[in-house]
């Protein structure tokens, strides 16, 4: 009944791999970014194709309604970024920042890293989907070094490091999953299956739980980019290519806050177990009080909206550890608009970059009146960031601070708080990217906006008018996270 | 009705007549106090028609404003002035404003003298608004917390009503009424540009205030603004007179001798008014401009004293 | 089930490795560190090994083999050739005295124990004390990559890290996966080696010392 | 009905925004956006009026699928509704007449015309949402759209810092009302004002739902001390933006205050009734001192928004007092007085914005010290002006003495309220309202006699031209409206009956049926005026002096030198300046208020040199509550700001840390 639904499963995963193989053999670049764009797109078909047709959970593949979310989220990411990087990657060719080999490397590393992100939403084994996870990694670790400058080696190997601690972490933690499950569904593989583990969670020794969720949580919180776990995340954004930096923030982080949440049904679906809010709670708090203050000294763009990425993150953690339907729901929408709308910003940024030749944003000024589209659209960006209406941030907020305010005062409190101080430093710094007299130099831009025009419009769209279906579809997963 | 319209028209007449004798007989006083003669009682009739007749002179600056204001500042007084019950109460349009509005009225005056001291652009004319709207800006609060002590005790802003409440029996003495009283002298004082506020005898006068703002006023632009000032004196006296010393005022529907006694006690308070005016303004000095303003600081702390303490007298 | 003899040599070789991990906590000089790990890796793929005979798992065999073969003795020798090669001075400098390094791991260990103790007894054939034995390795290990200012004495603590969570994985009994995980972290431990010879070899940092490493960084205070 | 063409008027106004995004480059655009925007709006305006004047119509509710999924957008018109939305459009409509003039002068209009329109969709947004959600989205829409019109003119200095503060404050005011929307809806999210208004909250929630309104809205209104983005950001933006934001905008802000505490929250407690009005009468006096110290004509009229702001303030704040002890015709005579304030001021706000504006754009300044003269070369818009400004000093017959003699009318009443506090408060605000009601009067004859008085200061004044006859028209029709609404104010206030019904349960007695259409808030005996009258006698008695003296006394004229004490004629300069002008009260007040500091450099004799006098006035909202906090996140990020630089080694040990940190919890929790 369900051959369909292995297939395209398969084909999700075959595709990138195999457009990583294709890829490394392209000599032309340009055919080589087209090809990439092609392979994402192809991934994208079917990962929508998903939502007709799914395959019954196997031992080691899953389709369930969560990860679908993930899955279509990131394919659509994946596939606009590499649109987006077609026409950057061009300008990085010509002004030498890269050669024709490591092109190619780049384009094959970039579908090895959809590869790896598809399989760690795919699997339904913590063993499988920490190793794709750590494949995700190093990776992105590989590509944020691409430039070879001594920052973005540095950025890459304290990202390397920090990564390798974290995987080490979640390991742990997955080992002691394992423990936990084996005694009550006996050893092997159904032992590491999600559908089994959240099935029996509830007969599960609380104690093993509670300690592999410390350590899954600050393993994979560690990706997610949380603090004090967080010190790769803005070097690393700043220093690689942007569209590895879009990917990051849209995706990756995306895919560990994927994994805690599967984690963090276990854990809630076990009584006995301590409950995972309040510690999520208190991590994304942190980051989004951390966050927002940091945005403050920032010199150079791209670590600014790694920093707000930060924030965000902290934003959804929180919204999951707050639980309940209203939260949940918010949440899940946060990380989508999120995604959307930090890539869009990191497309803009790349071609910024591009036409001012610089990322250090004292150089950067008045953009509305030298280059008004991309001046407008980072505007736009930065409006939807802050969380501001018509875009779609403003509704997830809102629902995020109000249905946390009838609980907790106090958090809800801290939360908007931070979130105006936040807001402050992004229009200081938009008021001098955007407005007053354009200076420095000033090349024409070459750049395709339909990635920007298509985020920033689903964004804005999200933000006035939601498809009944997407809200029942996400109520319903909301639910099944409680 | 009838009766109403034709004490609403006496009313407007006498005030106009009354005005300029009122002034004249001030200065009278004042001169005699001094020990000098002093002009006629009627010379302020003389002057006004004198002005009249001679032609007007507009500097090359001024405006169609600097021509019209005069017409308006004197409309607007005697507008005021007629509303004020004099020697009847029972006015035909009494209804038309109660006392709040006739302090506003008296402001729009106000609004409209200063505005014509600035309009030629001298320095002198300048000094004149900015000190007038200065001094304004603190009697006319004074003078309305005034009125809230006297609205609140007769419940009512009407003077008609607050006449008549006072003529009852369910006054008395009042502390807050004494210091509402000296309040709304200091207010009179300053708003009428008398001692110690202003001088209004000198010219070329660096603290001169009024005399300032009308100095490029000439013939019968001058003679409006010099009548009305003489009204709005005897507009501050009837109020005076109107609510603490309501006796006598006739009320509407008594006979022909009502409305004579009225008239005579009336005249009575004014002659006292006067007297007591003048023998102030003789017994004391002019202070400096910027010591008015305490001056009339103390006034709104008075009023808001009585206003206050109303509630302390109330429970007594 | 297993005789308690089994077990018992089992519970040894964790015992040793904690104990080893120490001795990694007081070395002083480089070389006697680079040693020293290779004993651990020595003493892990012992373990392992005696896993795989226990649990009649021969997949095992070749965790061990694995962590014999690349984690004692291709990546000492890897590591001595670094040394020579990028003539890093020979004693590590410790950023708090080793004492206190010391005090701090045994607090660690008994952090360790006290986290395992509410773990019922139910919880199988890895017993909490071994389990306890594998997070006070991971625990020092971290604490000697904290402590060490070095680039190759993280390294070495990262893997110390690996080893601890070998112990903990080929522990816990029927773990799939385990043979594939062990492998990749390998991987990952490779990279990170190699990523030390590209530094160098890129002749973009004078030293390894990473507290001159981050200098490098893209934005300065 | 009307409900629907209103949410059509919104539907035409962004599709404006957008042809005005789309045509921004082309010529013509100017006039078709403006035009576009004035029709929209007038019918919208008579769809408002319409509803209010026929209550039938009025409760009409709507609900879109859109916005939050599962509630939907929820619409309602109700008289407090439909009374704003004649505000809004209003004054929207005068905009965009006055705009089909002056837009033309726009240099950029493409930073202009596609966020006008929908500024007016978001205030007209705000006005008919029913649930929390679509009431705060079009809130900061409308905060967003009017900042973006305040960065239009971004390269100009100070604008950019006037956007940031802006923007920040809005989204500041913003979150206070998320927060006070977040308690009332309760953590099962019942945003629907309905749902709201079913449940009522307790006492304690009450408060601090009241304190985060009053916050909330009142950034956005520009009470003290939450003011100080407004005197920076109106001026910043064109002037008919300016008069939008000035004139209409900060009525949304108390149109939301209203929408909460009146019709939301439930009963109120006493004292609040303490704690509105004084707030609002030290906004009123604050605001007026800071206006007359202004030199900058559009930055006085700003202040004095928050001047006006403070008398709606206290207005509104009685009628809390009131209801709270159950005197509904109280309570409704001091509803009345603030709304029927909001819309006068509305009025002439704008009238006077749109006068600094002809100003602006036929001298190409907004410094009273380089004006001067003005009545000789624009006569018209002077004498508009002139209207304004003796509207705006509440002085009869014009209509801004109607709202605050019906204020003070409300203040007299406070005797028969019980709690002692607000027997002596109501007073007192009393005494503050009087003050700031007599200081505008200064503060507006040194606007109009400084600007348009005198002779002129520079010579662009002296050059100055009458301005285009579509800003005339503006200016006119609104001085119009403000003579009538002075003289006719009975037809205005049965006009709001609708709206103090719904909200207090009880109405001013019916003013139309009194004879010469006196106004008789409580009683004949009481209280009353007639504006008509009045005003009929002052015109009839001037032109009757003025006849008469023609007739029978000398007509004639001649023109001279200016007296002025027989000193000879000098320069312009020895005119009296703005700053002058208020010398005084600044010696009165400004010690006190804003710690005013003069220093008076006078050169000794035989020394050459110019004297000078300089006068540093400090705002000390500004150096006790936003320097400190300012400071503060300064402080927190400079800090903070170490942890981006540590070494490797000491970010794992962060890691390290919080694993340890975890871990011990764990032990501690087990």
């Amino acid at each position: 009944m369900n051959q369909a639904g292995v297939l395209i499963v398969a084909a999700i995963l075959v595709i990138p791999a195999l457009g990583a193989a294709v890829l490394a053999l392209v000599q032309d670049d340009r055919r080589g970014a087209w090809l990439n764009a092609f392979v994402s797109f192809l991934t994208f078909g079917c990962a929508l194709a998903l939502l007709v047709e799914r395959p019954a959970p196997g031992p080691f593949l899953i389709v369930d309604d969560l990860n679908v979310v993930f899955i279509i989220l990131s394919t659509l990411v994946g596939f606009t970024t590499s649109v987006f990087s077609g026409s950057y990657i061009a300008h990085e060719l010509e002004t030498g920042h890269l050669t024709h080999a490591y092109l190619r490397f780049y384009h094959a590393m970039y579908q090895m890293l959809m590869f790896g992100m598809n399989l760690a939403l795919l699997s339904n084994n913590v063993g499988l989907m920490w190793v794709a996870v750590e494949l995700a990694t190093l990776t992105t670790v590989v590509m944020v070094g691409i430039y070879r400058t001594p920052a973005a080696l540095e950025a890459a190997w304290k990202y390397f490091l920090l990564g390798s601690v974290g995987i080490a972490l979640a390991l742990f933690g997955t080992i002691l999953v394992y423990l936990a499950a084996r005694s009550v569904v006996g050893e092997g593989l159904d032992a590491m299956a999600w559908n089994v583990l959240v099935a029996n969670a509830h007969k599960f020794d609380p104690a093993f739980l509670n300690l592999a969720f410390v350590f899954l949580l600050l393993g994979y919180g560690t990706k997610v980019g949380l603090v004090p776990l967080h010190a790769w995340l803005p070097d690393a954004h700043a220093e690689g290519p942007t569209p590895i930096s879009a990917v990051l923030s849209g995706l990756l982080l995306n895919v560990a806050l994927f994994a805690v949440l599967r984690f963090k049904s276990i854990m809630s679906a076990n009584p006995a177990a301590l409950a995972p809010g309040p510690l999520m709670v208190g991590l994304g708090l942190l980051s989004v009080v951390f966050a927002s203050f940091m945005l403050y000294r920032r010199q150079d763009i791209k670590r600014l909206f790694a920093y707000s990425s930060i924030e965000h993150m902290g934003v959804i953690t929180f919204a999951f550890g707050m639980g309940g339907t209203l939260a949940n729901f918010a949440g899940l929408l946060h990380m989508a608009l999120h995604s959307l709308t930090k890539s869009a910003i990191f497309f803009c940024v790349g071609h910024v970059a591009q036409v001012k030749g610089t990322q250090r944003m004292a150089d950067i000024r008045g953009l509305t009146a030298s280059h008004p589209v991309l001046g407008w659209s980072l505007g736009l960006g930065v409006v939807a960031i802050a969380g501001l209406p018509p875009m779609g941030l403003f509704m997830t907020e809102f629902l995020i601070v109000t249905s946390t305010f009838a609980r907790a005062p106090v958090l809800a409190i801290i939360l908007g708080l931070s979130l105006v101080v936040a807001l402050g430093a992004l229009l200081l710094r938009l008021n001098g990217l955007v407005f007053g007299d354009p200076d420095g130099r000033n090349d024409p831009t070459k750049a395709s906006f339909l990635p920007v025009g298509l985020h920033l419009g689903i964004v804005l769209a999200a933000g006035i008018w939601l498809p009944p279906g997407l809200v029942a579809w996400f109520q319903y997963v909301a639910t099944l996270l409680n | 009705m009838i009766l109403d319209a034709f004490v609403q028209l006496g009313q407007m007449m006498v005030v106009l007549a009354l005005a300029p004798l009122l002034a004249g007989y001030v200065r009278k006083l004042k001169a005699l106090l001094l020990g000098r003669k002093g002009p006629p009682l009627l010379q302020p009739y003389r002057d006004l028609l004198r002005l009249l007749r001679k032609e007007v002179v507009l500097a090359h600056s001024a405006s169609w404003l600097f021509r019209v204001a005069p017409y308006l500042i004197f409309a607007a007084t005697w507008v005021a002035a007629a509303l004020v019950p004099t020697f009847a109460t029972g006015l035909l349009f009494s209804y038309a404003a109660d006392m709040i509005a006739i302090v506003a009225l008296l402001g729009s005056a106000r609004f409209m003298l200063a505005l014509a001291g600035l309009d030629v652009g001298t320095s002198f004319g300048g000094i004149g608004s900015s000190r007038e709207m200065m001094i304004a800006s603190l009697a006319e609060p004074a003078m309305l917390m005034v009125v809230f002590t006297v609205a609140l005790l007769a419940g009512s802003t009407q003077l008609s009503t607050i006449a008549a409440f006072m003529q009852g029996p369910g006054v008395g003495l009042r502390v807050s009424l004494a210091m509402a009283l000296v309040a709304l002298v200091m207010v009179a004082l300053a708003e009428n540009a008398r001692i110690p506020v202003d001088n209004p005898a000198t010219h070329l006068e660096l603290t001169m205030v009024h005399e300032a703002m009308i100095l490029e006023y000439s013939g019968r632009h001058l003679a409006m603004i010099e009548l009305a000032s003489f009204v709005k004196l005897l507009l501050y006296l009837s109020v005076i007179g109107c609510v603490f010393a309501p006796w006598g005022i006739a009320v509407s529907g008594q006979g022909l001798a009502a409305y004579l006694g009225g008239l005579a006690a009336y005249a009575g308070k004014l002659a006292v008014g006067g007297f007591l005016l003048a023998v102030f303004e003789t017994a004391i000095a002019k202070m400096r401009v910027f010591r008015v303003s305490d001056f009339l600081g103390a006034a709104l702390m008075l009023g808001v004293l009585a206003t206050l303490l109303l509630f302390v007298s109330r429970i007594a | 089930m297993i005789a308690p003899l089994a077990l018992d040599v089992a519970h040894l070789f964790a015992g040793g490795l904690v104990l080893v991990s120490f001795m990694l906590l007081y070395q002083d000089r480089m070389t006697g560190l680079i040693n020293t790990f290779a004993l651990h890796a020595l003493v892990v793929s012992l373990s392992v090994a005696w896993q795989a005979y226990i649990q009649h798992a021969p997949h095992l065999y070749i965790t061990a083999a694995i962590a014999l073969g690349i984690k004692a003795v291709v990546i000492p020798i890897a590591l001595h050739r670094i040394i020579r090669r990028l003539g890093i001075h020979r004693t590590i400098e410790p950023v708090v005295g080793i004492g206190l390094t010391m005090l701090a791991g045994i607090g660690l260990i008994a952090l360790s124990i006290m986290v395992m103790l509410p773990i019922t007894a139910q919880a199988g054939t890895l017993a909490r004390e071994d389990l306890s034995f594998a997070l006070s390795v991971i625990l020092l290990g971290l604490l000697m990559m904290i402590s060490r200012r070095n680039a190759v004495s993280q390294v070495v603590g990262f893997m110390s890290i690996e080893n601890g969570l070998i112990l903990a994985a080929t522990g816990a009994k029927g773990m799939p996966l385990v043979v594939e995980i062990s492998v990749a972290f390998s991987i990952l431990v490779a990279l990170i080696v190699i990523g030390i010879f590209l530094f160098r070899i890129r002749e973009r940092f004078e030293t390894v010392d990473i507290h001159l490493l981050h200098e490098h960084r893209g934005e300065q205070p | 009905m009307a409900l629907e063409v209103l949410l059509w008027c919104n539907a035409a106004l962004l599709a404006a925004g957008a042809a005005g995004l789309l045509l921004a480059r082309r010529q013509g655009a100017t006039p078709l956006v403006y035009g576009a925007s004035l029709c929209i709006t007038l019918v919208a305006l008579v769809a408002a009026v319409v509803s209010l004047l026929a209550p039938g119509s009025l409760g009409a509710t709507r609900v879109l699928p859109v916005g939050l999924p599962w509630l939907g957008a929820h619409f309602r018109l109700d008289a407090l509704s439909a009374f704003f939305l004649v505000v809004i459009n209003l004054g929207g409509a005068a905009a965009s007449l006055f705009a089909l003039g002056y837009g033309r002068h726009e240099e950029t209009p493409g930073r202009v015309l596609p966020f006008y329109p929908a500024f007016l969709a978001g205030m007209n947004l705000v006005l008919i949402a029913a649930d929390a959600f679509t009431f705060l989205f079009a809130w900061e829409f409308m905060s967003l759209s009017s900042w973006a019109l305040v960065m239009a003119h971004h390269r100009r200095p100070g604008n950019a810092a006037a956007g940031y503060l802006y923007l920040l404050m809005a989204s500041f005011g913003t979150l206070a009302l998320l927060l006070a929307f977040g308690l009332l809806a309760g953590p099962s999210g019942g945003y629907a004002f309905d749902a709201i208004r079913q449940a009522p909250p307790s006492a304690g929630i009450a408060a601090v739902v009241l304190v985060l309104a009053l916050i909330g809205a009142g950034s956005k209104a520009g009470l003290v001390p939450l003011h100080v983005w407004l005197p920076l950001a109106h001026p910043a933006a064109p002037t008919h933006v300016s008069a939008l934001m000035s004139g209409v905008m900060t009525k949304v802000a108390v149109y939301g205050f209203v929408r909460i505490v009146f019709d939301l929250l439930g009963p109120p407690a006493w004292w609040w009734g303490a704690l509105v009005p004084l707030v609002g009468g030290i906004t009123a006096v604050m605001g007026v001192l800071y206006a007359l110290m202004q030199n900058d004509l559009k930055r006085l009229l700003a202040y004095s928004t928050v001047e006006n702001v403070g008398i709606i303030f206290i207005g509104l704040g009685l009628a809390l007092a009131f209801e709270a002890n159950e005197m509904t015709g109280a309570a409704a005579l001091a509803l009345t007085a603030a709304l029927l304030h909001a819309f006068n001021h509305s009025l002439f706000k704008s009238l006077l914005f749109f006068g600094a504006g002809a100003v602006l754009t036929s001298t190409g300044e907004r410094d009273m010290e380089r004006l001067g003269g003005l009545i000789h070369r624009m006569p018209r818009t002077a004498f508009a002006c002139l209207v304004g400004a003796a509207a705006i000093s509440a002085l009869p017959p014009f209509n801004g003495f109607v709202s605050e003699w019906l204020t003070f009318q409300a203040i007299l009443l406070s005797p028969a309220l019980p709690q002692w506090l607000l027997k002596f408060l109501v007073p007192a605000v009393g005494a503050l309202l009087a003050l700031s009601a007599a200081l505008s009067g200064a503060c507006f004859v040194k606007a109009f006699g400084i600007t348009f008085l005198g002779r002129p200061r520079t010579p662009v004044a002296s050059e100055a031209v009458e301005t285009d006859r579509f800003s005339l028209a503006a200016m006119f029709t609104l001085a119009a409206l403000c003579l009538l609404a002075g003289i006719l104010p009975g037809y205005f206030i049965d006009a709001l009956a609708p709206v103090g019904q719904a909200l207090t349960g009880a109405n001013l007695p019916r003013q139309e049926q009194l004879d010469w259409l006196t106004i008789v808030p409580i009683a004949q005996s009481r209280s009353s005026y007639n504006g008509l009258l009045l005003f009929f006698f002052i015109v009839l008695s001037a032109s009757v002096a003025a006849e008469v003296v023609h007739r029978f006394a000398s007509a004639a004229s001649r023109r001279s030198d200016a007296w002025d004490c027989g000193f000879p004629d000098s320069s312009p300069a020895t005119q009296y300046s703005a700053g002058s002008f208020s010398q005084p009260i600044r010696r009165v007040f400004g010690s006190v208020v804003f710690r005013a500091r003069e220093e008076v450099d006078l050169p000794a004799p035989g020394d050459g040199r110019a004297a000078r006098l300089q006068v540093r006035l400090r705002d000390v909202p500004w150096d006790v509550l936003y320097a400190p906090i300012a400071r503060l996140v300064g402080f927190i990020a400079g800090h903070l700001n170490r942890l981006q630089f540590l070494t490797i080694r000491g970010y794992l040990t962060l890691v390290f840390g919080a694993l340890v940190t975890l871990l011990m919890v764990l032990t501690v929790w087990q």
